[in-house]
């Protein structure tokens, strides 16, 4: 980390010094031919770095969230289908990414010194860190759980009553937004303290039972689990 | 509906919630007359049948059945609550296969060891057994009898286990399960204090500002008490707690410091924390210097396997592992200078921020520090070594024997205290803390006993994981097996327990309740009356007495571990079984049975019947014409009188929801050792540990040395074996209640989900555990509750279609003698 | 199968302020099917009758909203059928 | 797989049925102590021969049909209807609590917390759950699809004594 440090600095230096011996001509010609192999460079290294092998080698995004997230249903699931880090936590199309890239290179200079390096450090850390991907996912309008999850895909037979009763509700009239009521899905939870969930029922659904069943079914199981009816 | 049947019902209903919300309801608020005895249910006190904890219960009975079961709101321990295995306590003794009579492996009508069995009388069960036991005395002699009980046994059974096997048939082959449980919290207690059992108690949890839990899940093993933790830990901002263990579990949920170690290095843990309290200059020079003597550990103490295994040959010190030497504070800090955070975090692979975290709880000396631990610690080939190593922590403070500054063994059975080790139901000891070798010690008991002199054999006998080995060695040929499931429980149980019980030499008698694997692999089965279905006593974790009434009777044949025990030894006469001379200077005790012997000697039988409230049954008074129950308390109660383990009167013990032992003038001690709460402690004394003769408190310098088995290429993966919250031990009680069943039905492998990829494994396929002893095929679970490192894999024991045990190593605690069921290595295949 | 009716009868613990012990008192005997068993400083225990535990569940709910209710909590439930004598 | 019927399990599920079998036969009978020679269910009490290869049926499946179910006896906790999966339930979060606290119960529509929850260690009244009920899950389980393997001769207290059978 010392060597990376004292190399960012050299860099600087040099770069930050006006031009003294070269002709205009070789630095424009140089700029462009400079400027094709960036370019090619950048969206290598932007498609490197869009993977989940890149985000987990180093170790605070591995030894924390990742390890999180193999126990949800974002990592192993029915289907198979898998969400890796860069599906929610980096933007699809191109100017947003490169905001959010951008927003990276932050992270990186907190990689480089040392601000999350441990445990205790990252969990101290994790309430400003979790409302900073809240804020943003509520900014967009959930744009990351939605490029899975449509709300107008959604068939609310197979979904809990409960479930499709409050995705009707708020989801599809765009009353809230996924973000709100589904925190902590692939990650632990920061210290809630304050944070309220996210449903309020509508009126018309307050003070239903949704848990109860039909009472003669009730009945009937109550009495074949006592054996009466033999 | 009737009306009338209506207004019943709701008068019970409003009953009901007057009582959950504490209140008292005034008698002439029944409204109906004549019809409420139908509604009626007799409650009762008891304690929970589980674990250690002892927790209070109210049992409801009615018409002779358990209806419903629920916390007692005035049991100290718990206060009305209940964990989920005791909420459904009304119905595990209620399985549809419940043994009911006596089975003996029979062909064409008679035993045959290779036969099926079949149902017999008691008469026959016992002539058979008898008949066995008689001709293996003739034949090998009292060393080839033996006797494997529990701490589930009542502190009575427990008594009269070991007056029949040490007195009566002269064998010390007594131990129980607790061996494989809590056997080196006891010998470290032993060794550092003189006496067994904890200094504090239960109120720690109410006074202490951190909780370190060494290799303890108290979220699901021990849920009451973790609601005590919890309660503190949360309406007390300042309070901290540190949970370590080889993996995350419910407990970490709890933690502010989560520590998760490298198998077996949790000794390299303590001693920096030792360290860091000597070199910052911390550690209390007053207590140390008034209250503690230092000692170093004979080191390169082996596994405590069989004595030519290779290990074993190899290492230096084994055959003075419990020899300690010597020593003075400057030796003993130059000694712990070497665990160095560095070094130390190196080693265990835990952050050094949280080490030096875990280390300032101790050091701070304004901190009030209670320590936590069970199995962990208690299953560990160095498990003596890690239980001496927290007293050092707590010695060098001086943070103990006062409200909140407390090192506390949490048991796992509910009577591992009470029954194993303070009635003295090991293989060197006797009750009140007092041994075999000790001709003093045998004296005594002997007395007490009223039992001629010389009887007491002066040899221990074979501890439980020596016992398998002997019986598969055909050294050990007539072994009774009650309230335990050994060959679910034992480690290495392939190559080392199921071949003794199938062993043609050996005649093997299990008393159980239901058809578990053990009882199946038996000779002889006896149905076992089990918890209110007789009267018991208990001793819990906090040398809390807790006694029961029986409040139903057992169902069809089945008796109580006392009768068997007591109506067996009717078959044996003192000729038979005592030396010649020792009868020949005693003329007075020929021709007399074990039963007149033992159980008829002017103390156990000086009670009469009447003594037991007509509202309750007591079928062993009924079988043998006194209080049984109460004659064996009153003669074990002569040994701790006086010698700082005084019990209160028998009837006192009826009437309150347990008793914690020193019970003096009426009143319990909650701390021991210090004046003022303890009154064993002289006035000006301060401090004195009365257990040792120097009354001073033993700090060991031991060091770390590594587990006997650790994963390497081929057989890559550590394995741990433990329990889970619905489940108690080896299930044969919860796995026949439906909802804890149901909540939790089969074990599984929990498995780090990279681990699992790796190897090219599903969440939820079937793999096979294999270990170069046993295998047994299981389901992997990378979700659930408990969250694995990669490396380690764990899988709790409780179902009998996985006998994990297979696949554990009988490796030992080198000086406890208790198998390290933490630590081996396994590899996982797909099936 | 036919419907056939049942009768729900359950209790419940109402805990309440006690400055506003009497008033809810008053409230509870003013709904139907509710009958008030024993009240201390704090504590009022209620037994009820309904159809079907949703009727229950539901006037418990509305009982717990009230000023100075701080909980409605059923204790026990009893499910009869209103023919016969019940198997 | 589910469909695909191993001879290995169809072994195990006959053994299985054949223990319910025999058990509702006893307990038809009304002879609920009869049996006398112990059935083999190996999952309660181990193979046949113990220390051979078992099978091991699938993880069973969380049951979510959110139906409550009655109780055995009043003091009985509750079981959980629902899939508790992944449920965060630490010092930082109670996620029970966001649908089940008195306050969130309104929108979320489950049912409120018991008042014996509101009482702490010394029998006072707190205005919200008491910290030493804080892990729900210690009395609180869910429950799967496995059928139990050996019938419960437990009664209901109503049926103890009432002259019914």
């Amino acid at each position: 980390m010392q060597r990376i440090k004292s190399f960012l600095i050299w860099f600087w230096q040099i770069a930050s010094r006006p031009s003294a011996h070269l002709s205009l001509g070789f630095l424009a010609l140089g700029g462009f031919v400079c400027g094709v192999l960036f370019w090619g460079a950048f969206n290598t290294a932007l498609e490197i770095t869009n993977t989940e092998k890149f985000c987990t080698s180093c170790h605070e995004m591995h030894n924390n969230v990742f390890q999180e997230l193999q126990h949800t249903p974002h990592f192993s699931n029915r289907s198979g289908v898998r969400a890796s880090c860069p599906d929610c936590h980096v933007p699809h199309n191109w100017t947003d990414k490169i905001a959010r890239k951008m927003q990276a290179s932050k992270e990186v200079w907190g990689k480089i010194f040392g601000t999350i390096d441990t445990r205790q450090k990252f969990q101290d850390m994790r309430l400003e860190l979790a409302k900073h991907e809240w804020a943003r996912l509520k900014a967009n309008d959930s744009l990351e759980c939605r490029n899975c999850h449509s709300a107008v895909a959604m068939d609310f037979t197979k979904q809990t009553r409960r479930a499709s009763e409050i995705h009707a509700r708020f989801l599809v009239t765009g009353e809230r937004t996924c973000i709100d009521c589904h925190k902590g899905i692939a990650h632990e939870l920061p210290d809630m303290t304050g944070v309220e969930p996210g449903w309020q029922a509508p009126p018309e659904l307050r003070d239903r039972q949704s848990f109860r069943e039909n009472p003669r079914d009730e009945l009937v199981r109550y009495l074949a689990s006592t054996g009466a009816e033999r | 509906m009737s009306l009338s049947r209506r207004e019943l019902l709701k008068a019970q209903a409003a009953a009901v919630a007057a009582a959950a919300a504490g209140m008292t309801v005034p008698a002439v608020a029944q409204p109906v007359a004549g019809g409420v005895g139908s509604l009626e249910i007799k409650w009762s006190k008891a304690p929970c049948r589980f674990c250690g904890t002892g927790c209070g219960v109210m049992v409801g009975v009615k018409e002779g059945k358990v209806v419903a079961t629920h916390g007692d709101t005035l049991a100290e321990v718990n206060r009305g609550l209940n964990c989920i295995k005791g909420y459904f306590l009304s119905k595990i003794m209620y399985g549809g296969d419940r043994l009911t009579t006596p089975l003996l492996r029979k062909k064409g009508g008679v035993f045959d060891k290779s036969g099926e069995l079949t149902p017999v009388s008691w008469d026959e069960a016992f002539d058979v057994m008898a008949a066995r036991a008689k001709a293996v005395l003739k034949e090998n002699g009292p060393t080839a009898i033996g006797m494997l009980g529990s701490g589930q046994w009542t502190a009575y059974e427990g008594y009269a286990a070991t007056k029949l096997m040490r007195a009566g048939f002269r064998s010390n082959n007594l131990d129980p399960n607790a061996r494989h449980c809590m056997a080196s919290a006891a010998y470290a207690f032993m060794r550092t204090f003189g006496m067994d059992e904890p200094m504090g108690c239960y109120d720690d949890f109410e006074a202490a500002d951190a909780f370190v839990l060494w290799g303890s899940n108290m979220a699901e093993m021990h849920p009451i008490l973790w609601t005590r933790l919890t309660d503190r830990r949360l309406s007390h901002p300042h309070v901290k707690v540190a949970v370590l263990s080889t993996f995350t579990h419910r407990s970490s949920d709890l933690a502010d410091i989560p520590i998760v170690f490298k198998p077996g290095t949790d000794l390299a843990i303590l001693n920096y924390i030792a360290n860091h309290i000597i070199s910052t200059g911390r550690a209390n020079q007053d207590f140390v210097k008034n209250h503690t003597a230092f000692v170093k550990g004979t080191v390169d103490i082996g596994y405590g396997l069989r004595p030519d295994h290779p290990l074993e040959v190899k290492a230096k010190g084994a055959a003075t592992a419990g020899a300690t030497q010597p020593i003075d504070f400057d030796a003993y800090a130059a000694f712990v200078k070497d665990y160095t955070l560095e070094k130390v975090s190196e080693l265990t692979g835990v952050e050094r921020g949280f080490l030096q975290e875990l280390a300032e709880l101790y050091a701070d000396p304004k901190r009030k520090v209670m320590s936590l631990w069970t199995m962990g610690f208690n299953q560990h080939v160095r498990g003596v070594w890690a239980n001496q190593l927290v007293y050092n922590l707590h010695l060098l403070t001086g943070k103990i024997s006062e409200p909140g500054n407390s090192p506390f063994s949490l048991t796992g059975q509910p009577s591992a205290c009470g029954t194993a080790r303070e009635v003295g139901t090991f293989a060197h000891r006797l009750p009140a803390d007092m041994t075999v070798t000790n001709p003093e010690h045998r004296k005594r008991t002997e007395e007490i006993w009223r039992v001629p002199h010389g009887i007491i054999p002066d040899k221990p006998g074979y501890h439980a994981v020596e016992q398998d080995r002997m019986l598969r060695d055909g050294k050990l040929n007539f072994y009774w097996i009650q309230v335990n499931n050994n060959l679910q429980a034992a480690p290495n149980s392939s190559r080392e327990t199921y071949p003794g019980y199938r062993n043609p030499d050996n005649f093997i008698v299990v008393s159980d309740a239901y058809p578990t694997v053990t009882a199946m692999a038996a000779d002889l089965v006896l149905p076992a009356a089990m918890w209110v279905e007789k009267e018991g006593m208990y001793g819990n974790a906090e040398r809390r007495t807790h006694v029961w009434r029986q409040l139903v009777n057992a169902p069809g044949d089945a008796r109580s571990d006392l009768w068997q025990m007591m109506e067996f030894s009717k078959r044996f006469t003192t000729d038979e079984v005592w030396p010649a001379q020792v009868l020949a200077d005693n003329p007075n005790y020929r021709g007399r049975t074990l039963f007149d012997a033992l159980f008829r000697n002017g103390m156990v039988d000086k009670f009469a019947t009447t003594e037991i409230p007509v509202e309750y049954e007591n079928s062993e008074a009924k079988a043998f014409g006194f209080y049984v129950q109460k004659g064996l308390f009153e003669e074990y109660a002569e040994f701790g009188r006086g010698h700082g383990h005084d019990l209160a009167p028998f009837d006192t013990y009826h009437e309150v929801r347990g008793l914690r032992w020193p019970v003096v003038n009426g009143k319990e001690t909650k701390w021991r050792y210090r004046e003022g709460l303890d009154p064993y402690v002289k006035p000006g004394k301060g401090i004195d540990f009365y257990g040792q003769p120097d009354g001073r408190a033993r700090i060991i310098a031991v060091p770390y040395e590594p587990p006997a088995e650790s994963p390497d290429k081929e057989y890559d993966i550590w394995l741990v074996t433990g329990r889970v919250l619905e489940h108690w031990h080896s299930g044969s009680m919860t796995m026949r209640v439906p909802e804890l069943y149901k909540a939790f039905p089969g074990a599984r492998v929990f498995m780090h989900a990279e681990d699992a990829r790796s190897r090219g494994i599903n969440q939820g396929a079937e793999v096979r555990v294999v270990s170069r002893r046993g295998e047994i095929r299981t389901r992997v679970d990378t979700k659930g509750r408990n969250r694995m490192p990669r490396g380690v894999v764990f899988v709790p024991w409780f179902d009998a279609s996985q006998l994990i045990n297979k696949a554990t190593l009988d490796a030992t605690d080198p000086i406890s003698k208790q198998a390290d069921f933490k630590k081996c290595a396994v590899k996982i295949i797909l099936v | 199968m036919t419907e056939e009716a049942t009768i729900h009868i359950s209790s419940a613990v109402v805990s309440v302020l006690p400055d506003r012990r009497d008033e809810v008192l008053r409230m509870l005997a003013a709904l139907p099917d509710v009958e008030v068993h024993h009240a201390d400083a704090s504590k009022i225990v209620i037994v009820m009758e309904a159809a079907d535990s949703g009727i229950l569940g539901g006037r418990l709910a509305e009982i717990a909203c009230w000023q100075g209710v701080l909980s409605a909590n059923m204790v026990f439930e009893q499910v009869e059928r209103l023919a016969g004598t019940g198997g | 797989m589910r469909g695909q019927d191993h001879p290995g399990m169809k072994r195990f599920r006959l053994s299985v049925a054949g223990a319910l079998l025999g058990g509702m036969l006893v307990f038809a009978c009304g002879a609920i102590y009869a049996q006398n020679a112990p059935q083999i269910v190996p999952r309660v009490t181990g193979a046949a021969a113990p220390m051979g290869d078992v099978r091991t049926p699938p993880l069973a499946r969380p049951i979510v049909d959110d139906k409550r179910v009655m109780r055995n006896y009043p003091e009985q906790p509750p079981i959980i209807p629902h899939s508790i999966e992944n449920y965060q339930l630490t010092l930082k979060t109670n996620r029970c609590l966001d649908c089940h606290r008195r306050q969130y119960t309104e929108g979320s529509g489950a049912p409120m917390i018991s008042v014996t929850h509101f009482m702490d260690r010394d029998g006072q009244v707190l205005a919200d759950v008491t910290p030493r009920r804080y892990f729900c899950t210690a009395c609180h389980v869910q429950q799967t699809d496995a059928r139990p393997l050996v019938p419960s001769t437990f009664k209901d207290m109503l049926l103890v004594g009432s002259g019914k059978k």
